[in-house]
């Protein structure tokens, strides 16, 4: 029961703003928007037992990411652009396409039945997960610091003027 | 585990309460006067000019870049840190590859000057 | 598990400890920092409300509820008002993990958190957004300036300070605060001596990330009149200084925990040394205010960028090996 | 009623549409950049749901909602430069303006 109507409360933080986020006139609230849906999200990984998850979600999503895409915003057209219309001619497609898919997705979801695994989740998830990413998934571990440093020169080169 | 984050939640809440009580005592309490003159924007008594949302340095993304990126890199080195003794030698090495691998990105901002504020 | 008795119990937690704090962080902080202020400078500091001035910030408080809140013509009103509050929350919320003694066998902390200072962590790095909101929303170009200076510093400064906080972490063997005081035993024991560059990067980016003298670009009163709070007034600009004191004193609780052994002492009980250790840590702060001048912008993001981030990353190498060898 | 996979599974398809209507729609670049992240944090939903409800013994989908994360954060480092590179050549970031290769 407490469950229940803290899973409805976190959805709604997590939907509503979400809608702000895609429909709002107002780039910069568009992006402030995203904070409360990134906590709301946070609460859900809560739910779901997913302590450690959740503390990186805050900080690197509402933490990191939404700075960094605040910066740009504020970098280029900021808040000058709310004469702007911030919609293109797609509307009504956009609209059909994701309802529709919206409706697939969850008839799918609520239709296939599934399975259910051994076992349960532990009660502390971060010395688990690090001992899952440095044993059986330390290639993706080494990987990753591989794909973080080319993203980084890639972003460097493509924002810097040339000289 | 769950009852721990409802103290998290109730933290959340009534912090914006409270916050939000003491603005609507001042609401109660504050004698209000509203002229022209003092909602303009203050800027060092000049009459203000233009909208303040124009464009900034591109400086500040550069940073955030790097924020971004070395921000991921610390979330992997907290569960690291909690297990990697009892993981061995092994886990060191792991770490000190990551780290190297970046610790080459940050060179190459450093030399780039991304780094740089001019 | 009775739902409502908890909800009541974490509801009375909040409200006790945010009272708490506002009292003894923010009020009695501000009277401590003006009258240390004084002190340093040879000046006798507020002296005239109560006896030697001690009711000042209460008469301060007081004045500022009764002060007509301004919202700027100009300014996008939801943000800027919604701005302060996510500010003072944010400093509150890193109190939840502070373990402030022990009484018996029970640790007296709101909730020791498995993933404690992941969490403080993550709360100190909310400020920016509430920082960045109201600066913009402001619509005036200080207030712009000052959230775009203060948020780049506070993200230069959170990468030594997450740095910091993993050497911790490896050391102590767990993210729980509570776990962290208990692995220090001892006076050696503290992780000050084991873990000196951790502590020293903690320290200057603990400073920093409160934006305090010598770090106090975002609100260099010189250059940028008060950088993102100028257009804030009253009970709002009162609420972002709750924010930052609030915050200032968790940095000083954290450091405290993190290095000086939280409670753990001889003789005193451990309520007195933990806040014995607090206090010694914010007297440092607001010594070190009251002593320096202010850095320039290249000169501190050089300090974050090219001295803290690599010295903690080649620090976290250094105990890393240490503790696996 | 208990709560189960299936409410998680429908929170994130709605948040992943409401994400695609908003890279379908918008004609900000940096705007696109979101609703793609609203798609990727659907995503994780799904993931970590997916580790509690089907598959509890080990942590995997944990863990990859930590490399979706890390990607997610390179995405938008890298979107976000090609959005400033963009202004600073053309002066716009209305995707629909950035039309140069047309001609």
């Amino acid at each position: 029961m407490g469950t229940l109507a803290a899973f409805l409360i976190l959805s709604a933080v997590t939907l509503i703003p979400a809608v702000v986020v895609v429909t709002s006139k107002n780039i910069v609230r568009s992006a402030l928007a995203l904070v409360p849906t990134f906590l709301g999200i946070t609460g859900l990984y809560i739910l779901l037992q997913a302590e450690f998850v959740a503390g990186i979600q805050v900080l690197i999503y509402a933490g990191a990411i939404t700075v960094l895409i605040l910066f740009v915003i504020m970098l280029t057209e900021g808040g000058t652009g709310i004469r702007i219309r911030q919609v293109n001619e797609q509307v009504a497609v956009g609209v059909l396409a994701s309802a529709t898919l919206a409706a697939l997705l969850i008839w799918v979801f609520l239709r296939t039945p599934w399975p259910r695994g051994p076992g349960a989740l532990p009660e502390h998830t971060a010395d688990q997960i690090g001992k899952t990413l440095l044993s059986s998934m330390v290639l993706v571990f080494e990987v990753t610091s591989l794909v973080l440093l080319i993203s980084l020169i890639g972003a460097i080169i493509i924002a810097r003027r040339e000289r | 585990m769950l009852l721990d984050w409802l103290y998290v939640a109730a933290f959340a809440v009534i912090g914006l309460l409270l916050a939000g009580l003491s603005l609507a005592i001042v609401w109660v309490l504050s004698l209000r006067s509203a002229y022209p003159e003092k909602r303009m924007t203050y800027e060092s008594g000049m009459v203000p000019f233009g909208q303040a949302w124009a464009q900034f340095n591109i400086r500040y993304y550069l940073f955030g870049l790097v924020f971004v990126i070395f921000a991921v890199e610390v979330i992997y080195l907290y569960p690291w840190a909690i297990v990697f003794r009892q993981l061995g030698k092994f886990a060191f090495v792991e770490m000190l590859i990551f780290l190297v691998v970046l610790l080459l990105g940050l060179a190459y901002a450093w030399r780039k000057g991304a780094l740089e504020w001019i | 598990m009775n739902w409502g008795a908890e909800i009541a119990k974490a509801v009375l937690a909040a409200v006790g400890m945010f009272t708490f704090l506002a009292i003894v962080a923010a009020m009695f902080g501000v009277l401590l920092e003006r009258k240390i202020g004084g002190w340093i400078q040879s000046r006798l500091g507020p002296k005239h409300v109560g006896p030697q001035g001690v009711l000042q910030t209460l008469a301060d408080t007081l004045k500022l509820l009764q002060k007509e809140n301004v919202t700027p013509r100009a300014a996008d009103a939801l943000i800027f008002n919604t701005a302060p509050l996510v500010v003072a929350t944010a400093g509150l919320m890193g109190w939840l993990v502070i373990p402030f003694g022990k009484i018996g066998e029970t640790v007296l902390v709101v909730r020791d958190l498995n993933i404690g200072i992941l969490f403080f962590a993550a709360m100190a790095s909310m400020t920016v957004i509430g920082i960045l909101a109201g600066g913009w929303a402001s619509n005036n170009k200080y207030s712009l300036l000052g959230a775009l200076r203060s948020a780049s510093q506070m993200i230069s400064y959170e990468l030594p300070m997450g740095m910091a906080l993993v050497a911790v972490a490896m050391e102590a063997g767990t993210l729980s605060t509570v776990g962290i005081v208990r692995a220090q035993d001892g006076w050696m024991g503290s992780f000050v001596f084991r873990q000196f560059p951790a502590f020293v990067i903690f320290m200057i980016a603990a400073v920093a990330e409160v934006n305090r003298i010598p770090f106090d670009l975002p609100e260099a009163e010189s250059e940028l009149v008060a950088g993102y709070i100028s257009e804030y007034s009253g009970m709002r600009f009162s609420l972002f200084m709750l924010g930052e004191y609030a915050e200032m004193f968790a940095m000083a609780a954290m450091t405290t925990t993190l290095f000086l052994g939280g409670w753990k002492g001889p003789l005193l009980p451990p309520l007195v040394w933990f806040f014995l250790k607090m206090y010694l840590v914010v007297f440092f702060m607001m010594w070190v205010r009251w002593t320096f001048p202010r850095f320039r912008l290249d000169q501190l993001l050089n300090l974050s960028w090219k001295v803290l981030l690599p010295a903690g990353l080649i620090w976290i190498l250094i105990s890393g090996y240490r503790i696996t060898f | 009623m208990a709560v189960g996979l299936a409410h998680f599974l429908v929170v994130s398809a709605l948040l992943f549409c409401l994400g695609l209507y908003g890279v379908l729609t918008r004609r900000n670049a940096v705007a696109i950049l979101m609703g793609i992240e609203l798609m990727l944090n659907a995503a994780n939903i799904n993931l970590v749901a997916f580790n509690k409800y089907v598959a509890p013994a080990a942590l995997n989908g944990q863990v990859f909602t930590l490399v979706v994360i890390t990607l997610a954060a390179c995405e938008v480092g890298v979107g976000l430069a090609l959005v400033m590179a963009a202004y600073r050549n053309l002066e716009t970031v209305q995707v629909d303006r950035i039309n140069m290769l047309k001609w």
